[in-house]
C-alpha cells in the first residue's frame, strides 16, 4: 500500500469514526441552543467554539459529517444500483439498440449541469435531503453506467470471456461471474471519487438551501449559516470547511491509492 | 456630493406600484416618482400629497379633494382631476390588477368637478380613506404613459426614472419641473443586493451610501463601531408572528395555542435571530402606534405552564406539527429557535423551508400548515383577524363586529379604544404566537441625513435626504 | 577498430541486474544479430547504446561509437548523436509513430532537429528517403497520417526516419516480428540493401533464428542478461559451442511425430460459410455496406483428423474460429458438428457445443485472474447436464492437470503464479476436461518462446496419442502447422485458396499465394546437429 | 470529417429535443402559481384570472410547449412573467456576466493547470511532483463557495483589494469589469485547475510511456522537446474531454459563486426566477445551460477530430 493510500484511509477512517461516534456521544447535544453564549471563539469548554445560536460547533460538525456522508453514500448507492446493471446490459450487446438507448439517455442526463438538475428537482418537490440525494443519485447513474460499460467492453474482447462463452454460459451469467468482479476495482475507485464529489455536492446544495433542512446539521448548512457571520466569527466558517476538505482529501487519496493498488498491470509486477 | 447610491435587498419585478404587491416597487418609486392624493411621512402621519386640501361631508360619505396647481407629469403633461379619476377607476375596476383592491372597496364613484377638484363618493363612512389613499397602490398615474408604466414609469414626483439595468440597479434623476421644494440630491441610484455577505461587503467598501433594511443584523455592531457609518434603528409596520392554523387539530384548542405562547421565549428569539433588534409584542399591533397596549404579560416564557396546558388539552406527550419558514432570516433563524423551544415542551415541529411562492401557494392559499413565521408588514392590519378565511383561520364573531364598528368610526379617541379592545381579544385568544415588531435596520454613511427612521410604508423618501458637510 | 564497441556492459534496474558483462561489436557495413529468448536483455542492450535506459537504471562498462565513449557523454551531445549518427527502428510499427502527425512531417523532423538542411531541402530529402524505402511520394502522399498505412508501410516510415541522416549505426529491435511473413521478407531485404548502400553498421535484434541466419554476418546469443556465444554466422551455426544455442536451434525447428490418423466420418462440416461485418456508413443514406471477413468457406474435418489453417494477419482465421464455436451468427451457409448446427435461432446449442473446446493465443488473457485453477479448468462443466461433483470432480481436475504435465496441487493456485508455458498447459487442460470431440487451437503457440513452444507441441502430439484428439490448428507460422497437422487449409482474405495433405502442400504448393507464403518464410540452415562432434560432451 | 460532424450534429439535436421535453415537463408539475405570487396575498380571484390570461397560463400544456420551443428556435424565449420583458434580452444581459466569468475562470484554470501538469509529469516521482500533486489534492477538495468566502474575508474585507461582490457593468471599462470578476473567477478556477493539472499530468505520463515517444527520443529530440512536440498534442485528447466537462462545471459552479459574490449572472437569474415562479425564465435558463453544455461537448468532439486525425476518417 502506498503512502497516499495510508493517509487517505486514515483520514477517511478518522472522519467516519467521528461520524459514528456522534451516534452515541457528542460533547454537547448538537441541537441544544444557548443563545447568551453565541459566537464564542474556540475555548476549553467548546473546542471549536459556538455558533450563532450558541450550539457547540464540534458536536455539530460530528453530526454534520454523519449527515453529509450519509447523503453522499446513498446517492452513490443509487448510482451503483442503477448504473452497473445498465452499463453491463449496454456492454453485452455493443452497438445494439439497448446500448444505444441507454447511452443516449445517459448523454441527456449528462448534459444537465448537476446543479441545474438539482435546482429543477428541488423547485418541483421542495428542498430536502432526499431530493438532493435523488438529484445527485440520478447524476451518478450515467457515471457508473459509463465506467461499467467501458470496463466491460474491453473485457468482452478478452479471451477468458470467450472461453466462458465457449463453456456455454449466458451473457448474464458471464456478466455476473467474470465481468463484474473484474471491474470491481475501477468501480470502487469511481465510487470513492463520486463519494467525495457527493460530499461537495451536498455541501453546495445545502449552502444554497436546496439540501439538508434544519435542524439537521450538515457541513454545507453550517457554512450557509456562517456566510454572514464570517467577518465577525470566522471560526464558524473555517471549521466546517476544513471538515469537508479533510473528508474529500481522504477519499480522493484513498481512491487514487486504490487505483494504483488494484491496477492489474502493477499487480502482475507484484506477483 | 449631490448623488446617492442606495442599496435595497430586493429588486422590483417592475415599476408599477399599482399592479403588484412587491414592496421593492414602492421602495424605489413611492413619493420619488409617483405621488398620491395623500402621503405618509416618516413618522407614520398622513399629510396632503397631490391634494392640497380636502373636505369631508357631514355624513362622512363624500370627500372633495382640491388638487395642487402646476403639477406636471415627467413627460410634461399637466396633472389634472381627470388623471385622478383615471387612476382610481383603474385601480378599482373589475379587471384591475391592483394588489390592494380592498383599499378602494367602499368607493362608489369618482367624479371630476373641475380640473383641480375631484369628489369621491363612498357607500358608507370610512375612517381610513385618507390613510388608504396614501398607499403606494393608490398613486396617481397618467393615462398617456400607462402602456409601458412597468418599464418606464412616468409620475409627478421629484425624481424621474432614468435607467434600469436589470439585476443590478435603477437610476433616478432630479425632476427640475417639480411642483414642490427642489430636493437636495441631483440623482439617486438604487442597487439591489440581497445577499447578506455581499451587503456587508458593499457597505464596508463604501460602494453604497445607504443600505435600506440591512439584511444581516449580526453585522450592525461593526458599523456602529466604525465612525464612517451610522446605523439607523427604527421600527417597521411588521408584526412578526408565529401564525397558527386555528382550524387545524390540535390548534383549534385554545389551551394548545396558549401552551405554545408560553413555550416561546421572545427575548431568545430576538437575540438569536435578530441579534437583539426588535421589540417584543403581545398582540398584533405596532408598539409605536398611539393605540398600542403592551400585552406581552399574557404570554411570558413558562415551559412548565406550557406543559401543564398541553397535558390538560390531552397532549401530555406533546404532538407533531409542521413549521413553514419563508426565506427572510427572521423566519429561518427564528424558526430554528422556536422549533427548539417547542421541542422543550414536547412539541415536535418539522421545519419546512419554503420560497415565497410556495408559501403563498401552500400556506396562504392552501392553508396547509401547522405553524409558520411571517412578518405582517402592512400598516394597521389588525383587520385581517376579522376575516375567517384568512390563512390562520381565526373565526370570532365578536371580533368581526368590533371591526365593523371600527370601520365606521371616525372619532380618533373612540377608534383607539376599539383598537385596544381588539388587541386584547386576539391576545387572550392566543390566535397566533406574537413574537416581536420587526426593526427597521438601516446603515448609511455618516454624512447622509434626512432618511426615514421608521417605515410606515415601504419607501425611501428622497425628497428630504441630503449630505451634511 | 569497430564502429560500435561494447565492453563489459552491465545494467541494473532498481538494484536488479539486467545485463551482465556484455561484450559486443559492430563494424561498418556489418550486420550483427542479437538473439535469445524473451527477457534475455536484447532490448536493454539496444537501449544502452542509445542511452535511453529507464531513469532508475545504473550502467557500468563502456560503449564506444567510433571511439567516442557514450556512457560519459552529456545529454545535449547525446541528443545530437541520436538520429544523426545512430538510428533506431522499433518492433511495433503500429505505435512507434505519432498518430497525430503526418508521416512526411515525422521524417522531416529528424532532419530539421539536427539542423542538417534548411526546411525546403529537408522536405525534398525526406521525400527521397521515403521513396528509397518504397513509399514514393507520388503514390504515398507524405501528408498521410500513420493510421492510413498498413503495418509494413509504417515500418518503412520508421526506417526512413532512422536512416534519413545516413547514420553510421542502425539499431533495429525486432523490426519484423509484428509483420506478416511476406512483409517481413520485404523489410529484411530493404534493411540489407540499405546497409550495403550506406555502408552502415546494423545491430539487429530478433528472437527468430531463421531470420538471423538469413541476415546476419555475425550472431550474438544472449541468455538472462549475458552473452553466451558469439561468432560469424556460418561458424556459429557450424559449431554451436554452447548448449543453449543448440537448444534454441533445435527448438526452432522442432518437429513432432503424430500418431496415424484414422476414421473417415465427418466431424465438423463447414459449408459456404459467410461472416460479414457491417461497415460504418460512408454515406448518410443508402444501403449499409458489409465486410466479408469469412467469405464462402467450405471444408470438412473428419474424426481423428488434425487440420491446419494458415494465412496472414486479418485474413479471417479468428472470425472463422468464433463462427465454428457458435459464438456469433453467420450470414450464410452453415456449420455442423456431428451433423447438428452449432448456431440456431435461439443462439448456440449447448448439446452441440459440448463437442468442442478452444485454446487461445494469449496465455495471459485466457483466464480470469480472480479464480483458482480448479475453477478455471472446470468452467466447461457448465455445458454438462450433470457435472461431476465432490471427489469425482477433484479426480477429474487432477487427471486433466496431470495429462498436461502439471501437478494436481496446482489446482489451488491462481493463474498469475504460472509462467506463459504453464498457462497454455492449463488452457489445454480446460479444453480437455469435458473430453470434447474437437479442439480448436487459435494461434495457441504463437506467443511462446521457442523452447516453450517446442514443449507444448510435444504435449499436443502426446495427447493425440493418449486422448485421440481431433483438432483444427490455426497459425500464421508455417513451420508449426507443417509439423502438427495432417492436412492444411490456406486462407486468404476470407477464402480458402488451397487445401491438401500438409506435406504435399508445403513441398509442392499450387496456388501462387501459398507459393509466395512459403518462399517468404525464412528458413534455418539445414544442419544436422546429431551428426556433429560435441566438443563439450 | 463532414460525416463525423453531421453524425454529432444529429445526436446533438436529439439530445436538445429530449432535454427540452424533460425541462418543460418538470417545470409544469412544479407547484406555485406565478400570477398569485405577483399579485400577493390580497389578490382577488378575478384579478388573478385576468393576469393568468395575460400571461398565457390558461392554454393547454402541449400548446405551451410548442409555443416555447417554436419561439426558442426563432430566438424568442418568451416574455418574463414578473419583469414583463423579453426573456431573451434578460438572458443576454446576464450572459454578459456569466459567460465572461466562465471564460475567465477557464483561462485561469488552463493557465495554472497546463504548466503545473507538465512540470509534475516531467519531474515524476521527485519532490516537485509530490508537492504539486499534494497541492492539487487540496485544490480539488476545497469547495469553491467556501474558498470564495475565504477570498472575500481576506482580499475584500481585510485587505480591501477587491470588492466583495457586485458587478459595475462593462460600460465602466474592461478593467473595472475584470477586476470585479477576478475573485469569483479565482474561486471558480482553482478547484478546476487542480483537476485539470492532475489530468494533464497523468495524460502526459501515459503518453510518455508510448512507443512513439521513444521513437522521438531516438531521433535526437531531448526529453523536453519530445514532450513539447509529440507528447502534448497526444495528451490533449483526455485533457480536452475534461475541459469540455469543466465548462458545465464552471457554469453550474457559477450559479453558486454568483450567489456569494452577488453577480447579476445567469445563476442569480435562475434563483430569482424560481423564487418568483417565473417559470418561463427558469425553463429558458436551464435550457440554455443544457444547450451550452451539449454544444461544448459537440465542439470538444470536433476538436478531437482536429487533434486526432484518426477520428476524421473513422466514425
Ligand atoms: N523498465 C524496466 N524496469 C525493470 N525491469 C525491466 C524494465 N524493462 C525491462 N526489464 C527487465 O529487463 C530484462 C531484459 O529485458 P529486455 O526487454 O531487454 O528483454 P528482451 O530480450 O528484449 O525480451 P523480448 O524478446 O521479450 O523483447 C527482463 O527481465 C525485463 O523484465
Ligand atoms: N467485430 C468486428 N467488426 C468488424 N470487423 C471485424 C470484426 N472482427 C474482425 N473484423 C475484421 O475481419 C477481418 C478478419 O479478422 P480476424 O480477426 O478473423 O483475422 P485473423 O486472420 O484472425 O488475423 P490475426 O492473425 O491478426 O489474428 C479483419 O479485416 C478484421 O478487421
Ligand atoms: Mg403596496
Ligand atoms: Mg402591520
Amino acid at each position: 500500500m502506498s503512502r497516499g493510500l495510508w493517509i487517505g484511509s486514515l483520514l477517511t477512517a478518522l472522519m467516519l469514526g467521528l461520524a459514528l461516534l456522534s451516534l452515541v456521544w457528542t460533547p454537547y447535544p448538537y441541537e441544544q441552543l444557548d443563545i447568551p453564549n453565541k459566537l464564542m471563539p474556540p475555548s476549553l469548554t467548546h473546542p471549536l467554539g459556538t455558533d450563532h445560536f450558541g450550539r457547540d460547533i464540534l458536536s455539530m460538525i460530528m453530526v454534520g459529517i454523519r449527515t453529509s456522508m450519509g447523503v453522499a453514500i446513498v446517492a452513490v448507492a443509487i448510482g451503483l444500483a442503477f448504473g452497473i446493471p445498465l452499463g453491463l446490459l449496454a456492454s453485452q450487446r455493443k452497438g445494439g439498440w439497448i446500448d444505444e438507448v441507454i447511452m443516449r439517455t445517459n448523454d441527456v442526463i449528462f448534459a444537465f449541469p448537476l446543479l441545474a438538475m438539482a435546482i429543477l428537482i428541488t423547485a418541483v418537490f421542495g428542498p430536502s435531503a432526499t431530493n438532493a440525494i435523488v438529484a445527485f443519485g440520478i447524476f451518478n447513474i450515467p457515471v457508473f453506467a459509463r465506467v461499467t460499460r467501458g470496463g466491460a467492453l474491453s473485457l468482452w474482447e478478452r479471451e477468458f470471456i470467450f472461453a466462458a462463452r465457449v463453456a456455454g454460459k449466458s451473457r448474464l451469467r458471464i456478466s455476473a461471474e467474470h465481468i463484474l468482479p473484474n471491474i470491481l476495482g475501477i468501480l470502487i475507485v469511481q465510487g470513492t471519487i463520486q463519494f467525495a464529489l457527493g460530499i461537495q455536492v451536498e455541501a453546495a446544495l445545502s449552502f444554497v438551501g436546496l439540501g439538508v433542512q434544519p435542524p439537521t446539521p450538515s457541513l454545507g448548512r453550517m457554512l450557509a449559516d456562517a456566510q454572514t457571520l464570517v467577518t465577525i466569527a470566522p471560526h464558524i466558517a473555517i471549521f466546517p470547511g476544513l471538515a469537508i476538505i479533510t473528508i474529500v482529501v481522504g477519499l480522493n487519496l484513498m481512491g487514487d491509492g486504490l487505483r494504483d493498488w488494484l491496477d492489474p498491470r502493477l499487480r502482475v509486477v507484484r506477483a | 456630493q449631490s448623488d446617492i447610491t442606495i442599496a435595497l435587498q430586493l429588486e422590483p419585478p417592475h415599476l408599477d406600484p399599482t399592479s403588484a404587491a412587491a414592496q421593492a416597487i414602492d421602495s424605489v418609486v413611492y413619493t420619488n416618482v409617483f405621488e398620491g392624493l395623500t402621503r405618509f411621512m416618516g413618522d407614520g402621519s398622513i399629510v396632503p400629497g397631490l391634494a392640497e386640501s380636502w373636505e369631508v361631508s357631514e355624513d362622512g360619505k363624500t370627500y372633495t379633494f382640491k388638487l395642487r396647481e402646476g403639477v406636471a407629469f415627467h413627460d410634461g403633461a399637466p396633472m389634472s382631476a381627470e388623471d385622478v379619476k383615471f387612476s382610481l377607476d383603474r385601480a378599482r375596476a373589475e379587471d384591475s390588477a391592483n394588489a390592494q383592491k380592498a383599499l378602494f372597496d367602499g368607493i362608489a364613484e369618482v367624479t371630476v368637478l373641475d380640473p383641480a377638484s375631484v369628489q369621491l363618493t363612498l357607500d358608507e363612512p370610512n375612517g381610513s380613506l385618507l390613510f388608504n389613499l396614501a398607499w403606494g397602490d393608490a398613486v396617481i398615474v397618467s393615462e398617456a404613459s400607462i402602456a409601458d408604466i412597468k418599464t418606464n414609469p412616468v409620475g409627478t414626483g421629484a425624481y424621474k426614472f432614468a435607467e434600469w439595468v436589470q439585476g443590478d440597479r435603477i437610476d433616478l434623476t432630479r425632476n427640475d419641473a417639480y411642483w414642490g421644494d427642489a430636493p437636495a440630491l441631483e440623482s439617486a441610484t438604487f442597487k439591489f443586493i440581497s445577499d447578506p455577505t455581499a451587503a456587508f461587503a458593499a457597505v464596508m467598501a463604501e460602494d453604497v451610501d445607504v443600505f435600506d433594511n440591512f439584511p444581516a443584523p449580526e453585522n450592525l455592531p461593526q458599523f456602529e463601531a466604525d465612525p464612517r457609518f451610522q446605523v439607523l434603528v427604527g421600527s417597521t409596520e411588521g408584526e412578526t408572528i408565529l401564525s397558527t392554523n386555528n382550524k387545524q387539530q390540535p390548534f383549534d384548542d385554545l389551551r394548545v395555542r396558549q401552551a405554545i405562547a408560553h413555550a416561546i421565549d421572545r427575548q431568545a428569539i430576538i437575540d438569536g435571530a435578530m441579534f437583539g433588534y426588535g421589540t417584543p409584542i403581545g398582540s398584533h399591533f405596532a408598539p409605536h402606534n398611539p393605540a398600542y397596549v403592551d400585552l406581552t404579560g399574557n404570554s411570558p416564557h413558562d415551559p412548565d405552564k406550557a406543559r401543564a396546558l398541553l397535558a390538560e388539552a390531552g397532549h401530555p406527550e406533546g404532538f407533531e406539527t409542521t413549521l413553514h419558514l419563508p426565506p427572510p432570516s427572521y423566519a429561518r433563524r427564528g424558526g430554528e429557535i422556536i422549533a427548539a423551544q417547542l421541542a422543550e415542551v414536547g412539541i415536535t415541529a418539522e421545519i419546512i423551508n419554503v420560497e415565497w411562492a410556495q408559501w403563498l401557494e401552500s400556506v396562504f392559499k392552501g392553508k396547509n400548515f401547522g405553524l409558520t413565521i411571517v412578518s405582517h408588514t402592512e400598516p394597521m392590519d389588525i383587520g385581517i383577524y376579522a376575516r375567517p378565511d384568512y390563512y390562520f383561520q381565526y373565526d370570532n364573531p365578536e371580533f368581526q363586529t368590533l371591526m365593523e364598528t371600527l370601520n365606521t368610526t371616525t372619532d380618533p379617541g373612540e377608534r383607539d379604544a376599539l383598537l385596544q379592545q381588539a388587541q386584547q381579544i386576539i391576545s387572550e385568544d392566543y390566535v397566533n404566537g406574537y413574537l416581536f415588531q420587526l426593526a427597521k435596520l438601516g446603515v448609511a454613511k455618516a454624512g447622509v441625513q434626512g432618511l426615514w427612521l421608521n417605515a410606515p410604508t415601504a419607501a425611501i423618501d428622497l425628497t428630504g435626504v441630503s449630505w451634511s458637510e | 577498430m569497430s564502429l560500435l564497441e561494447i565492453t563489459g556492459l552491465s545494467v541494473s534496474i532498481a538494484g536488479k541486474p539486467i545485463l551482465r558483462n556484455v561484450d559486443l561489436s559492430v563494424a561498418k557495413g556489418e550486420i550483427v544479430a542479437v538473439t535469445g529468448e524473451s527477457g534475455s536483455g536484447k532490448s536493454m542492450t539496444a537501449f544502452s547504446v542509445m542511452q535511453l535506459l529507464p531513469e532508475n537504471a545504473e550502467i557500468g562498462g563502456a560503449i564506444q561509437l567510433d571511439g567516442t565513449e557514450l556512457t560519459a557523454l552529456p545529454e545535449a551531445q547525446l541528443c545530437a548523436m541520436r538520429g544523426a549518427r545512430i538510428g533506431m527502428v522499433f518492433q511495433e510499427p503500429m505505435s512507434a509513430l505519432n498518430p497525430v502527425k503526418t508521416i512526411g512531417d515525422q521524417v522531416v523532423e529528424t532532419i530539421l532537429i539536427h539542423g542538417a538542411l534548411p526546411r525546403d531541402q529537408a522536405r525534398a530529402h525526406a521525400h527521397e528517403m521515403l521513396s528509397r524505402v518504397g513509399l514514393p511520394p507520388d503514390q504515398f502522399s507524405p501528408t498521410r497520417f500513420p493510421h492510413e498505412l498498413s503495418g509494413g508501410q509504417r515500418q518503412r516510415v520508421v526506417i526512413a526516419m532512422a536512416i534519413a541522416l545516413r547514420p553510421d549505426l542502425l539499431i533495429a529491435d525486432e523490426p519484423t516480428t509484428a509483420l506478416d511473413v511476406t512483409t517481413q521478407a520485404q523489410i529484411l531485404d530493404l534493411l540489407k540493401g540499405l546497409v550495403s548502400e550506406f555502408d552502415m553498421g546494423l545491430l539487429m535484434i530478433t528472437h527468430d533464428l531463421a531470420v538471423v541466419s538469413d541476415m546476419a554476418d555475425r550472431i550474438v546469443v544472449m541468455r538472462a542478461g549475458e552473452v553466451v556465444e558469439t561468432g560469424p554466422t556460418r561458424q556459429l551455426f557450424a559449431r554451436m559451442n554452447h548448449p543453449y544455442t543448440r537448444m534454441l536451434f533445435e527448438a526452432s525447428r522442432h518437429s513432432v511425430e503424430l500418431p496415424e490418423k484414422h476414421g473417415a466420418e465427418a466431424l465438423l462440416s463447414v459449408q459456404d460459410v459467410v461472416r460479414a461485418y457491417r461497415l460504418p456508413r460512408t454515406k448518410l443514406f443508402g444501403p449499409a455496406e458489409y465486410h466479408r471477413a469469412v467469405d464462402g468457406v467450405n471444408f470438412t474435418l473428419r474424426k481423428g483428423e488434425r487440420l491446419g489453417l494458415v494465412g496472414e494477419s486479418g485474413c479471417g482465421k479468428s472470425t472463422l474460429t468464433r463462427a465454428i464455436l457458435g459464438l456469433e451468427p453467420v450470414q450464410g451457409g452453415q456449420i455442423l458438428l456431428n451433423d447438428a448446427p452449432v448456431y440456431t435461432e435461439r443462439g448456440a446449442d449447448l448439446a452441440v457445443r459440448r463437442g468442442m473446446q478452444v485454446v487461445f493465443q494469449d496465455p495471459f488473457g485466457s483466464f480470469n485472474p480472480r479464480h483458482r485453477v480448479a475453477r478455471l479448468i472446470t468452467e466447461p462443466y457448465h455445458l454438462l447436464d450433470a457435472p461431476p461433483t465432490g471427489a469425482e470432480r477433484a479426480d477429474a481436475i487432477a487427471e486433466a492437470l496431470r495429462a498436461v504435465g502439471l501437478s494436481p496441487d496446482d489446482a489451488r493456485k491462481y493463474i498469475h503464479e504460472f509462467s506463459g508455458g504453464q498457462r497454455q498447459r492449463i488452457a489445454i487442460a480446460r479444453a480437455l476436461i469435458i473430453k470434447p470431440d474437437l479442439i480448436l487451437f487459435d494461434e495457441a503457440v504463437s506467443a511462446l518462446d521457442v523452447s516453450v513452444r517446442a514443449r507444448i507441441l510435444d504435449l499436443v502430439a502426446e495427447l493425440c496419442e493418449s486422448h485421440d484428439l481431433s483438432y483444427l490448428f490455426i497459425s500464421h507460422d508455417l513451420s508449426v502447422v507443417r509439423t502438427i497437422t495432417d492436412r492444411v487449409l490456406v486462407m486468404r482474405a476470407g477464402r480458402i485458396v488451397e487445401e491438401g495433405e500438409t506435406e504435399l502442400v508445403f513441398s509442392n504448393p499450387r496456388h501462387p499465394y501459398t507459393q509466395a507464403l512459403i518462399a517468404a518464410a525464412p528458413v534455418l540452415p539445414d544442419i544436422d546437429i546429431d551428426h556433429r562432434s560435441h566438443p563439450h560432451v | 470529417m463532414l460525416r463525423y460532424t453531421l453524425k454529432r450534429l444529429i445526436s446533438l439535436m436529439l439530445s436538445l429535443a429530449v432535454a427540452s421535453l424533460v425541462i418543460f415537463a418538470v417545470i409544469e408539475i412544479a407547484p406555485g402559481d406565478p400570477a398569485q405570487f405577483m399579485l400577493g396575498v390580497n389578490a382577488q380571484p378575478d384579478t388573478l384570472a385576468a393576469l393568468r390570461a395575460e400571461l398565457g397560463l390558461d392554454t393547454s400544456k402541449p400548446d405551451r410547449y410548442l409555443a416555447w420551443v417554436g419561439g426558442m428556435l426563432q430566438g424568442d424565449f418568451g416574455t418574463s412573467y414578473t419583469y414583463r420583458t423579453p426573456v431573451a434580452g434578460m438572458i443576454a444581459d446576464r450572459l454578459w456576466v456569466s459567460l465572461p466569468l466562465t471564460i475567465y475562470a477557464l483561462v485561469i484554470s488552463i493557465l495554472l493547470a497546463f504548466p503545473a501538469g507538465i512540470y509534475a509529469a516531467s519531474r515524476r516521482g521527485r519532490i516537485g511532483d509530490a508537492a504539486m500533486m499534494g497541492t492539487t489534492q487540496l485544490g480539488v477538495a476545497i469547495p469553491n463557495f467556501w474558498f470564495a468566502m475565504m477570498l472575500v474575508l481576506v482580499f475584500a474585507v481585510n485587505l480591501r483589494w477587491f470588492n466583495a461582490g457586485g458587478f459595475p457593468g462593462w460600460d465602466k471599462g474592461l478593467r473595472t469589469g475584470l477586476h470585479a470578476l477576478t475573485l469569483p473567477a479565482i474561486a471558480l478556477a482553482l478547484p478546476q485547475a487542480s483537476i485539470l493539472a492532475r489530468v494533464m499530468r497523468s495524460a502526459l505520463l501515459d503518453v510518455l510511456g508510448e512507443d512513439f515517444m521513444r521513437t522521438a527520443r531516438a531521433k535526437g529530440l531531448s526529453r523536453g522537446q519530445a514532450i513539447w512536440r509529440h507528447g502534448l498534442r497526444n495528451a490533449l485528447i483526455p485533457v480536452l474531454t475534461i475541459i469540455g466537462l469543466q465548462v458545465s462545471f464552471l457554469l453550474a459552479g457559477a450559479i453558486i459563486i454568483e450567489q456569494v459574490f452577488y453577480l447579476p449572472g445567469l445563476g442569480r437569474l435562475i434563483f430569482q426566477a424560481i423564487n418568483a415562479r417565473d417559470l418561463i425564465v427558469v425553463e429558458s435558463v436551464v435550457m440554455l445551460l443544457v444547450f451550452v453544455v451539449i454544444t461544448v461537448n459537440f465542439m470538444v468532439d470536433l476538436a478531437y477530430a482536429v487533434v486526432d486525425p484518426r477520428l476524421r476518417t473513422r466514425t
